[in-house]
């Protein structure tokens, strides 16, 4: 079983209303992709927010990453907008 | 090399004078101080409040500061990135890099602002007249960020 | 607009904040600071002398200060060269531009440096072990000042 | 008859041992050019320094000027190496 901690970051950790959770994902979970598949089945506003054409940000382990990432166990995934700081 | 991330305000004259004062290879610092503008997208803007992702941030500076340092002859440098609420006319960022020779300390600097703005997770949320808002991210900053890699 | 010219040392954090403080327009103030180095074309320097020509000095800075404000949006600035005898780490010159975006500011406070040291007139003359002696226009600094001709 | 100060800076002015001179100007130097030829007509350093093939920068009333360019009474006209300030 892969057990993962969810980050979530500014508009998505508002609009997910949780700015962290811990998730163990089913087998079929295996990239970043999957995991997105996954959680937009929630529905609402995770569907809304993770939609195919919305803009954000992954990161695996606090590097930036793309939706071929395997996830591991013990993994820690962001998503979060695209970042304005400066 | 310096990177901070945090709620407290920073004295430009001691982190600055912290590149040069015990060095005499320093001959040039170039800074870049970024502030909380009253001011956005047409609004006005009463306060700011910056979030970051603790960790991950510090990470990510610190590699765009390697990578600055790949590039240029860097003898120090230090970046200070506020987070929290801040107000207009507030220092939220500060970047400073001592060089020997001015070239390298002012490309490395504007460097290290081009990437830090695209590439460090630091969100920002608006209180206007209009209630709160998120800032959405430039376009302007991604092609800022894009022209050094065609550059070396 | 400050331009000054003076033995005395300047105090950093007073000349950046008079710049923003008061102004919540200001997003981005870029600084140089130029110190005195310990070596210079291989040989250890113990103190710099810096000689001016008072009057067309100051007016030749308003000259570059006036250029840049035409080719970028400034909002506000300060150019601070000191003269007189300097021992290494002291600072010699500081450029702060005030803008209300970053690439405005870089990019005057670059301009106006480039300028400086190939339009304005100052002469620095270095104590060596090996004695006294006139320091050499760069040829690269003329080239740093070309740059911008073919650029706007 | 044209009065003019001369003013020398950094090298030249040591080469010269003095920062600055009242002339009166001949008749026949009319531009920065023929003021040249008159101060190297002084032999010495005068020669020496301001050689053609020497690189020395002139400046009219603190605006930096060309060999071309006409004296006026009352100007104040420096000569000096190039600069190297900053």
């Amino acid at each position: 079983m892969t057990k993962v901690t969810l980050l979530y970051f500014a508009r998505l950790r508002e609009q997910f209303g949780t700015g962290s959770e811990a998730a163990t994902l089913p087998a079929e979970v295996k990239t970043l992709n999957d995991l997105l598949a996954w959680l937009r089945a929630r529905g609402g506003n995770w569907a809304t927010e993770l939609a195919e054409g919305r803009t954000y940000r992954l990161a695996v382990n606090q590097d930036m990453a793309d939706l071929e990432a395997v996830l591991n166990d013990g993994d820690e995934v962001a998503i979060f907008p695209p970042v304005t700081g400066g | 090399m310096k990177i901070s991330v945090q709620t407290a305000p920073f004295d430009l004259n001691a982190e600055v004078a912290a590149l040069y004062a015990a060095n005499p290879k320093v001959g040039a610092v170039a800074t870049f101080l970024g502030l909380v503008r009253d001011v956005n997208e047409g609004d006005g803007v009463a306060t700011l409040t910056l979030e970051h992702y603790p960790g991950m941030t510090e990470k990510a500076l610190a590699k765009i500061v390697d990578e600055a340092q790949g590039r240029w002859d860097i003898l120090d440098c230090t970046v200070i990135h506020r987070v929290g609420e801040l107000k207009p006319t507030e220092p939220i960022v500060l970047v400073a890099v001592a060089s020997s020779h001015r070239q390298d300390a002012f490309a490395a600097c504007a460097f290290i602002m081009d990437y830090l703005k695209t590439q460090a997770p630091f969100w920002k949320k608006e209180v206007t007249p209009q209630g709160e808002r998120w800032v959405e991210a430039r376009e302007s900053d991604d092609a800022a960020a894009a022209r050094w890699q065609s550059q070396n």
